[in-house]
């Protein structure tokens, strides 16, 4: 259906974190993959895995307690959980970049803009001079919108306001031409006149740049706009995955459903929100059977005592429900199948 | 293995009671370190406690005949140049350091909290006037100060324990002052103050408890630096006075036997530093397990 | 200069410097401003005194003034001085340079010359004043005219701090003297680095050939004894004052250093204040005279280098009593006593002195000894001290039930002794057990006037006699004060007043 | 139509800058700057904007939490600006609030049981046993079962402490409740469950809301009338439905387009409003959003709009209508 | 900036006035008389009454104590009881010494003390890590005059690697210019000298420097881990950046801020707290000539030292707030 490449695949990825309570299973077993300029959406409530997914690609989790425990994180096929710390820096910034959700604090606040964005320049182009690394660096600011770009880079983080920061943010992600952005959350702490405008510039840098994008949020809305496919997630496992039109009209999971129907509608009224009862399990507390099962109004015994996989219910849509069992199972899952079994 | 982990977060969120002081307890019992320093400090305080059953002589057996004998059997740690055993003398000592660490503490506790408390509930002029105080005190060269209060009541242990509660004083103080400070804006006091709690119930029930973790870090640690200062002031003759069995008191008349008697000044010295490694681990696995902000 | 302290004491110009560790900076380099032993140590070698002292006791020998004679009724002193001696600064010492030094001090104040004060009662025109006038007779001699004899006068004037100083320097240095002193001693100022060092080098032109041999000396502070000592085991000073006892045996197994000792000229004791009770009874103050083991007290903390007292002054001092018995160690003795006297167990205070001096290494340890010898003859005590100078203003004010004291004394006399630690009207001064005996006090004040040595000598011995009956004190030990030396140092003879003189001292 | 059950005219907050060598006052912020309006019994009123418009001041004012610097705020005939801080305790009683930060809200150290029953306790209502027994009813009534009473709020999620801390504004028996975001920290299916809560209650206890958020589509839900607050000044009143229907100010239109629609066929045309929202220490003057209007005038640059009515319940302080008003 | 700094000195007037007052009303509780201490034991009381005339001691405390501030004012510092030298004159000789011992050790507790931390962060639970913990634990805990005496003991007695008192070779005294001697010294271009000034600071210096040290490495440690986990740190890395660049330059300024407070208030207490440090190594610093003051009841001195050292502490503390606003451009002082 699509023929365009795909630049990263993450394969089976597990992600635990050592701690002194024992091991925390963030993220397991995950599966998807990124196409060259899609911009990809990834939803799930607070602490499904999402950023962790993300460092886990970055390299940059934290370490320890946080490691790669399995699978294979696949960009131009090579496996980046396989590259030294030197190689991975080279990956870093370079092929993929990243934005994080908060703009207040991602920034170094003791560091003009203009030193943080050519120190990003310079680290991959290090033959650049300082002048052509400060054109370089003006040049993005104006990309990204902001006015003034020149006096901009001469004054601090704490000088802007949020949405300029974000933009900063973006213009360094971008300043050397990554194949792969990754947003954590890039409008989380924003209002949304500013949210408006940063997802509007995310997409057109999308189209002009052709950068490929994986949109981590928990807003739903943003997704519906910004994103071509989305992966639903929840206590660390993809749930469901598709086409953003797919998911949103035929929301297959129980979960997804529940998630499209809670979410107030600001057109229409309704008299009484759907709401999915309980709360979020923590990841690792449930070990067999299906995540959701205890908050799933149709949970049956199967549910609790087996574990799901994510069927293929259409070529490009994915869940995983035994609602939905029967058809059939995408490649990607046999490992899974395989490793549960622990 | 994973098992026991999903039981026990389960456990956290949905079953037992567990009180914010037993979680605390929880985390700090995962701590090496700090359950060691517990461990020492506990041992102090059994010796200082049961000092005189322990102690195989009298503290101040005198027995001239027997000066600066090296540690033998008879003499664990050999004996001072009075013939005392020295063993004794530094178990006995448990008592008089202890007692200098934790009375000094609780003393600059009390008033620094009282006068933290005011500063930071009140403000305005009064929050001026203990600040400025505070500022004053803390810009004192403290052992100076110390030295003239202890030159003003005169030397003892007890003059010795008044000045480093005051030079302690603004320490806490200012902390408390700028928990009641932060705890203030905090969104639970602004819902006491919605349901229409007075000023004093929320000061003893919400600000006041909740800014006693870090005192409890500070003033373990505090413990530490009040033996460390009593026994300096003991080195300069003005802290205890003869024959308490004080450690700093001991190693200062210990000195002259320094190259001839060492294990005079060795073993008081020893106690000293276990002591306050001991409050000092304790402190540090407290604010870990307490105020985890302040965790590093 | 090398600078390295491995090398042998001498400096870079070949010469030889000898370096002085002691425990206290000089608080003035004028020794008629200042009253402390530190500040005589240095003066000592810088000024010159009419009279001297002997090299180690304090019989009187020729000084600046070559003869001495004094009248019959003890009231005129005529000085004939030595000739052509000139003040380090070329001022040439004479009759009026002697004069004008008198003039100085006796037209002074006590807060500026208060050792004056003490010594010769008074100023110009005041009543008690002893001095009447001093005048020159020629060049070379000085007349001394009394108000009335003071038997001790000629010991008081070779006291280092009646030095005869510059008249041109003081005149022209006013208060400023003490930081450029200018005598006729074998040494001239050089440099005052405070709180830290006094260097001192040879003069030159110094009148008695031959001396000094040093061509420097410097005096160094150091505070601390343990750290003095170390100083001295690695070469960093030549000598040091304030040894403690207890280090003696290690000086003397090092065959590099030789230990010294200081002739004892003083009196270690316990006071028993008389004002209170219980010592307001005589038979405590017995009591506990014979419940102390001085014997014990002197091996442990003197480590020896002290003998018994059994009065309250030296035996060295003109005037001692040697047939006084004292009081030996007889604890069932000062039971009886205990309960003949009625002591009702009452707990006293033990003040113990809160800093070393020789006469009594360490209060602390020592009153710990005391309180250990009360205890068992069911004296209870309770140690209690305070900082020197409150100590010394609390003794002053009669506070204390018993404590530890001791006097050094500053000329030799028995008068500086008996009468400046035991007559009533040194009560409030350094009558601090507050005694007060009629009969002593007529004893004593007699013999401050009495110019016939042997008559005197009575006096102080009878004294001595009632003073022991009546206990005032437990007097402990007369110290024998030690320093010590590298081997190298020769002719370094330690004074008894503690102000050496370092004319003959050389250096291997 | 009845009085309505709390009145504000003329609310200012101006929060003093310091600075200087004695902290003289060199300045104002003006979070909240002259604000008027009305709630009626049982119903709720919205209160939306972006962050640092004021808000939380507005709510935190009618508790009196912050003293108003300017304004009356009539509350059962009461004027509550006026109140002794004594009488203005006991005047809490009918007023509650809850907090936006199920987290911060509750106190650590005290049990779940501890916090409920402290407002009783303040207000003496009851004997220990009786307020037992309410705190177990009002558990119950908020979802969470007896045996939570004994627990401690970090044991709670957060969809739970936000139930807790309504549960507290509840024990009092109030007849207002102030909502400073009470699920902007929560989880989109944790939020729904606490909003639908609160409409239950709302019916089962006749309690009038104010509800205060920067969710557009939350305030809709709930909301029976919604203001608009840009700035420290409300620049739009009216009925939920109508406001959303019909935007009148160039802010509320932008802002209703900027709102990410959550169907992926939804098309529309896309106001987006440039730049940030000016600091309220320094204000722009006239109208305070004439710098990201896309409608401004001149008018705008130099004189400030008043909040009126430009048709029926729908009132907007923007000079475009005002011309209008006047044309008519 | 300037206007900050204005701000601070007049905000320092009350604090050091009513220092000024506590030091008075302190000194003159305790008990002894100047005038008989000075005088020593031989004095009579008509001596001790002159003197106190001629100081001033009759007087009623408060118009001795106006007095002395009228001459804090017209910048005199009164002079010593005892020795009658100003003590404008004579303080910054031993302030000098102390200065240059505190700093030394200052600067070796820094320099050794952060990057033990840094590395210690950076490689947490390592075997560095936990060596340097303990070390910087015990460093605390242990008494400095006992660690004085040790290592005077060990590196002097024993060893005779280091002299173990005073500031120079007395056999071969500096000329002071500016008193501090490694100034002097290299002014005057005499490095042998030098080397035996620094060799004189070593053992001093190093039992001054042990606490702060392992305050200032534990508190590095803490910090940078903080912020390692902080979000510019992870942008930082995120751009590529190498682990040694993002700690040595990211991590380490936003770090050091709250280590600048400790430095701050360790040098302080260094400053005024070096008495028995000074007292062990015959340092003639300004800790002990306050300390013998206080044992001669000599007000001026005490009252100026204290006074000095507070001004001091106050100006460190100033200093620090101002480096602050240099490394943090967010701290506008207006
Ligand atoms: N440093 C860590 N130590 C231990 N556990 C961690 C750590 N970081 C994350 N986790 C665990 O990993 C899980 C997933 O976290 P993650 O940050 O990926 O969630 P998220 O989906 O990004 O949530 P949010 O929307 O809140 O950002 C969390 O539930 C948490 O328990
Ligand atoms: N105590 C205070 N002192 C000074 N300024 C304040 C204070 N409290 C609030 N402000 C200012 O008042 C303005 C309004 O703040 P308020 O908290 O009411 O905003 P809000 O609309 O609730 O925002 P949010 O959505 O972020 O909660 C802000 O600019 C804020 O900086
Ligand atoms: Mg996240
Ligand atoms: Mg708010």
């Amino acid at each position: 259906m699509d023929d365009r490449k795909e630049l990263l695949k993450v394969e089976a990825l597990e992600t635990t974190f050592f701690t002194d309570g024992g091991e925390i299973p963030a993220v397991d077993h995950i599966d998807f993959s990124l196409k060259e300029g899609e911009i990809l959406g990834i939803v799930g409530e607070s602490g499904c895995g999402k950023s962790v997914t993300s460092l886990s690609i970055m390299g940059l989790l934290p370490s320890p307690p946080g490691k790669i425990t399995g699978g294979k994180i696949l960009l131009d096929n090579k496996d980046l959980t396989k590259l030294s710390e030197k190689e991975m820096r080279k990956v870093r910034g370079k092929d993929i970049a990243m934005i994080f959700q908060e703009p207040m604090t991602s920034l170094n606040p003791l560091f003009t803009i203009g030193n943080q964005l050519t120190e990003a320049i310079l680290i991959h182009h290090k033959n650049w001079t300082k002048k052509q690394a400060n054109a370089r660096a003006a040049k993005m600011m104006k990309l990204v919108g902001l006015p003034r770009a020149e006096e901009l880079l001469k004054e601090y983080p704490h000088q802007l306001s949020g949405g300029m920061r974000q933009r900063v943010m973006i213009a360094m992600a971008l300043v050397c031409d990554p194949k792969v952005l990754i947003a954590d959350e890039p409008t989380t702490a924003l209002d949304v006149t500013i949210q408006a405008q940063i997802l509007q510039l995310m997409k057109e840098l999308n189209k002009r740049l052709k950068t490929a994008v994986m949109l981590i949020t928990h807003d739903l809305g943003v997704v519906a706009e910004t994103c071509e496919r989305v992966i639903v997630m929840y206590s660390g496992q993809v749930v469901e995955e598709g086409p953003v039109d797919v998911i949103f009209k035929d929301p297959q999971h129980p979960y997804t459903q529940g998630l499209i129907q809670s979410v107030p509608d600001m057109r229409h009224k309704k008299d009484r929100l759907y709401s999915i009862t309980g709360s979020v399990p923590k990841p690792g507390s449930i070990k067999v059977g299906c995540r959701f099962a205890a908050r799933c109004e149709f949970a049956t015994k199967k549910c609790i005592e087996a574990s799901p996989k994510l069927y293929q219910t259409s070529d490009a849509h994915k869940t995983r429900c035994f609602l939905h069992e029967g058809k059939k199972v995408s490649s990607n899952d046999r490992a899974i199948v395989e490793s549960t079994r622990t | 293995m994973s098992e026991v982990v999903a039981n026990t977060t389960e456990n956290l969120t949905t079953h037992k009671e567990v009180g914010p002081w037993k979680e605390a307890w929880h985390n700090f019992k995962k701590s090496k370190a700090a359950v060691v320093g517990a461990g020492i400090v506990a041992f102090f305080i059994i010796l200082a406690i049961f000092g005189s059953w322990i102690a195989p002589q009298g503290v101040n057996e005198q027995n001239l005949s027997e000066r600066l004998m090296a540690p033998s059997a008879k003499h664990w740690f050999g004996t001072d140049d009075f013939g005392r055993d020295i063993f004794s003398r530094v178990v006995y000592g448990a008592r008089v350091s202890l007692w200098v660490g934790f009375s000094s503490v609780i003393g600059s506790v009390i008033v620094g909290s009282i006068l933290g408390i005011v500063a930071g509930y009140y403000g305005r002029w009064v929050d001026t006037i203990i600040s400025r105080l505070f500022d004053i005190l803390l810009a004192f060269p403290s052992i100076l100060l110390a030295i003239s209060i202890v030159a003003v009541l005169g030397p003892s242990l007890q003059n010795a324990l008044i000045a480093i509660a005051i030079i302690n004083v603004p320490n806490f103080g200012r902390l408390i002052r700028s928990k009641v400070l932060s705890i203030k804006q905090e969104e639970y006091i602004m819902s006491a103050k919605a349901i229409g709690m007075n000023d004093f119930r929320i000061l003893f029930r919400h600000i006041l408890p909740n800014s006693m973790t870090p005192v409890i870090v500070q003033g373990t640690l505090a413990i530490a630096s009040a033996i460390i200062e009593a026994a300096g002031l003991g080195f300069l003759g003005l802290g205890a006075q003869a024959p308490t069995p004080e450690w700093g008191k001991m190693l200062s008349d210990a000195r002259v036997y320094l190259v001839n008697a060492p294990w005079t000044m060795i073993f008081p010295g020893l106690a000293i530093m276990l002591t306050v490694l001991g409050f000092n681990l304790m402190g540090d696995g407290l604010r870990d397990a307490l105020d985890p902000k302040m965790k590093n | 200069g090398s600078g390295d302290k491995k090398e042998t004491s001498s400096d870079s110009n070949g010469g030889k410097t000898l370096i002085y560790g002691r425990s206290g900076d000089s608080v003035s380099l004028d020794p008629a401003v200042v009253t402390d032993g530190e500040s005589f140590k240095v003066t000592t070698n810088i000024f010159e005194t009419l009279i001297n002292f002997g090299e180690q006791d304090t019989s009187l020998q020729p000084g600046l003034a070559k003869k001495w004679e004094g009248s019959k009724d003890g009231l005129t002193y005529t000085f004939e001085l030595q000739e052509g001696v000139k003040f380090q600064d070329g001022t040439d010492f004479n009759a009026d340079a002697v004069v004008k030094n008198f003039d100085r001090w006796m037209n002074g104040n006590a807060d500026k010359f208060p050792y004056f004060v003490s010594m010769f009662g008074g100023f110009k025109g005041d009543k008690n004043a002893i001095i009447k006038e001093v005048k020159a007779d020629g060049d070379n001699k000085v007349v001394i005219t009394l108000n009335k004899p003071q038997a001790p006068f000629l010991k008081n004037l070779a006291m280092t701090a009646f030095a005869i100083a510059s008249p041109t320097a003081f005149e022209k240095e006013g208060d400023k003297f003490g930081d450029n002193p200018v005598g006729t001693g074998p040494f001239k100022f050089v440099s005052w680095k405070r709180n830290d060092s006094v260097t001192i080098e040879k003069n030159k032109d110094y009148w008695q050939k031959g001396q000094p041999k040093l061509d420097k000396l410097i005096f160094k502070s150091i505070t601390d004894n343990s750290a003095r000592l170390n100083a001295l085991k690695t070469g960093e000073i030549d000598l040091a004052d304030g040894i403690n006892p207890t280090d003696a045996k290690t000086i003397e197994d090092d065959s590099n250093l030789q230990l010294l000792k200081r002739p004892s000229m003083n009196v270690g004791y316990l006071g028993l204040t008389s004002t209170r009770p219980p010592f307001d009874n005589v038979k405590v103050r017995q009591a506990v005279n014979y419940a102390i083991d001085k014997e014990a007290i002197i091996k442990a903390f003197y480590n020896g280098q002290a003998e018994v007292a059994k009065n309250p002054m030296p035996p060295v001092i003109e005037g001692y009593n040697d047939d006084v018995k004292g009081y030996d160690y007889d604890p069932e003795k000062a039971k009886q006593l205990l309960k003949e006297a009625g002591y009702d167990g009452k707990k006293i205070e033990l003040w113990a002195m809160p800093v070393a001096r020789p006469y009594m290494p360490d209060g602390q340890k020592i009153a710990e000894a005391i309180q250990k010898n009360l205890a068992d003859v069911g004296i209870q005590s309770k140690i209690v001290s305070y900082e020197w100078a409150t100590y010394l203003e609390k003794l002053t004010n009669g506070e204390a039930d018993a404590f530890l004291m001791g006097w050094t004394g500053d000329n030799g006399d028995a008068d500086n002794f008996l009468f400046t630690l035991l007559d009533e009207t040194t009560i409030g001064s350094n009558n601090y057990a507050y005694y007060k005996n009629a009969e002593v006090h007529k004893l004593l004040a007699t013999a401050q006037s009495e110019t016939n040595e042997d008559k005197r000598n009575d006096l102080y011995k009878k004294a001595q006699v009632i003073i022991s009956k009546d206990a005032p004190w437990v007097p402990l030990a007369h110290s024998t004060p030690l320093l010590a030396g590298k081997s190298t140092i020769q002719g370094f003879v330690a004074h008894p007043t503690g102000t050496d003189k370092f004319n003959n001292v050389d250096i291997k | 139509m009845t009085e309505p059950l709390l009145k504000v005219q003329g609310l200012k907050k101006y929060f003093p800058i310091r600075s200087g060598i004695f902290g003289q006052i060199t300045g104002q912020v003006k979070a909240v700057d002259d604000v008027s309006f009305y709630v009626n019994e049982g119903e709720t009123l919205g209160i939306v904007g972006e962050s640092g418009c004021g808000k939380s001041t507005t709510g935190r004012m009618l508790m009196r939490l912050l003293e108003p610097t300017e304004g009356a705020i009539e509350f059962q005939g009461q004027n509550l600006a006026k109140l002794s801080p004594f009488e203005m305790r006991k005047a809490r009683r009918d007023i509650q609030m809850v907090f936006q930060d199920p987290y911060a809200s509750l106190n650590p150290r005290h049990s779940i049981g501890q916090i409920l029953e402290e407002p009783l306790i303040v207000h003496g209502i009851g004997d220990a046993k009786e307020r037992k027994k309410r705190v177990r009813a009002l558990l119950e009534i908020v979802g969470l079962s007896d045996d939570h009473a004994k627990r401690y709020p970090h044991q709670f999620s957060g969809g739970q402490r936000q139930r807790i801390g309504i549960a507290r504004a509840l024990m009092t028996n109030p007849k207002l409740i102030i909502a400073d975001e009470p699920v902007s920290a929560l989880d989109v299916s944790i939020q729904a469950q606490v909003l639908n809560l609160m409409q239950d209650l709302q019916k089962e206890l006749k309690l009038t809301y104010i509800f205060i958020a920067h969710d557009l589509g939350v305030v809709r839900h709930i909301s029976d009338r919604v203001g608009v607050m840009y700035l420290g000044k409300i620049v739009e009143l009216s009925e939920s439905e109508e406001l959303y229907a019909n935007p009148l100010h160039p802010y509320t239109k932008g802002l209703l387009s900027a709102v990410p629609i959550p169907d992926p066929d939804f098309r529309r045309q896309q106001i987006i409003i440039e730049g940030d929202v000016p600091s309220p220490s320094s204000p722009p003057k006239g109208c305070t959003f004439h710098t990201r209007c896309p409608f401004k005038m001149d008018i705008c640059t130099k004189s400030v709009p008043q909040l009126t009515e430009a048709q029926h319940g729908h009132s907007v302080a923007c000079h475009l209508y005002n011309e209008q008003a006047n044309d008519k | 900036m300037l206007h900050y700094i204005g701000k601070r000195l007049l905000q320092l007037i009350p604090v050091l006035l009513g220092m000024t007052f506590i030091v008075f009303m302190i000194i003159r509780a305790i008990p002894g008389d100047p005038a008989k201490v000075i005088l020593g034991q031989q004095a009579t009381k008509e001596a001790v009454a002159a003197l106190r005339a001629n100081l001033g001691l009759d007087n009623p405390w408060y118009i001795q104590y106006f007095h002395y501030l009228g001459g804090l004012l017209t910048g005199d510092l009164g002079e010593s009881m005892r020795t009658k030298v100003p003590v404008s004159t004579e303080i910054w000789s031993y302030l000098a010494a102390t200065l240059e011992l505190s700093l030394f050790a200052m600067i070796l507790a820094i320099v050794i003390g952060v990057n033990a931390g840094i590395i210690s962060a950076w490689f947490q639970n390592s075997w560095f890590d936990y060596t340097a913990m303990v070390f910087a634990l015990v460093g605390v805990s242990v008494p400095i005059f006992w660690l004085g005496l040790m290592g005077q003991w060990t590196f002097g007695t024993q060893l005779d690697w280091l002299p173990t008192t005073g500031r120079e070779d007395t056999r071969d005294p500096v000329t002071a210019i500016t008193h501090l001697y490694i100034l002097d010294t290299i002014i005057q271009g005499r490095f042998d000298q030098l080397i035996v000034v620094l060799k004189h600071l070593i053992l001093p210096a190093f039992a001054l420097a042990t606490i702060p040290m392992a305050i200032i490495a534990r508190m590095t440690r803490s910090s940078m881990l903080e912020v390692m986990r902080s979000d510019y740190v992870r942008t930082a890395r995120a751009k590529g950046q190498k682990m040694f660049i993002v700690i040595y330059k990211h991590a380490l300024k936003n770090a050091i801020i709250p280590v600048l407070t400790v430095i701050g208030l360790q040098m302080g207490l260094l400053l005024g707290g070096a008495i028995l440090t000074e007292t062990i190594f015959s340092w003639p610093g300004i800790g002990r000539y306050v300390y013998d003051a206080i044992s001669f009841r000599d007000y001026p001195v005490i009252q100026s030292g204290i006074l000095i050292i507070a001004f001091i502490f106050v100006m460190i503390n100033l200093i620090v707030d101002i480096l602050y606003s240099v490394i943090d451009p967010r701290i506008k002082y207006k």
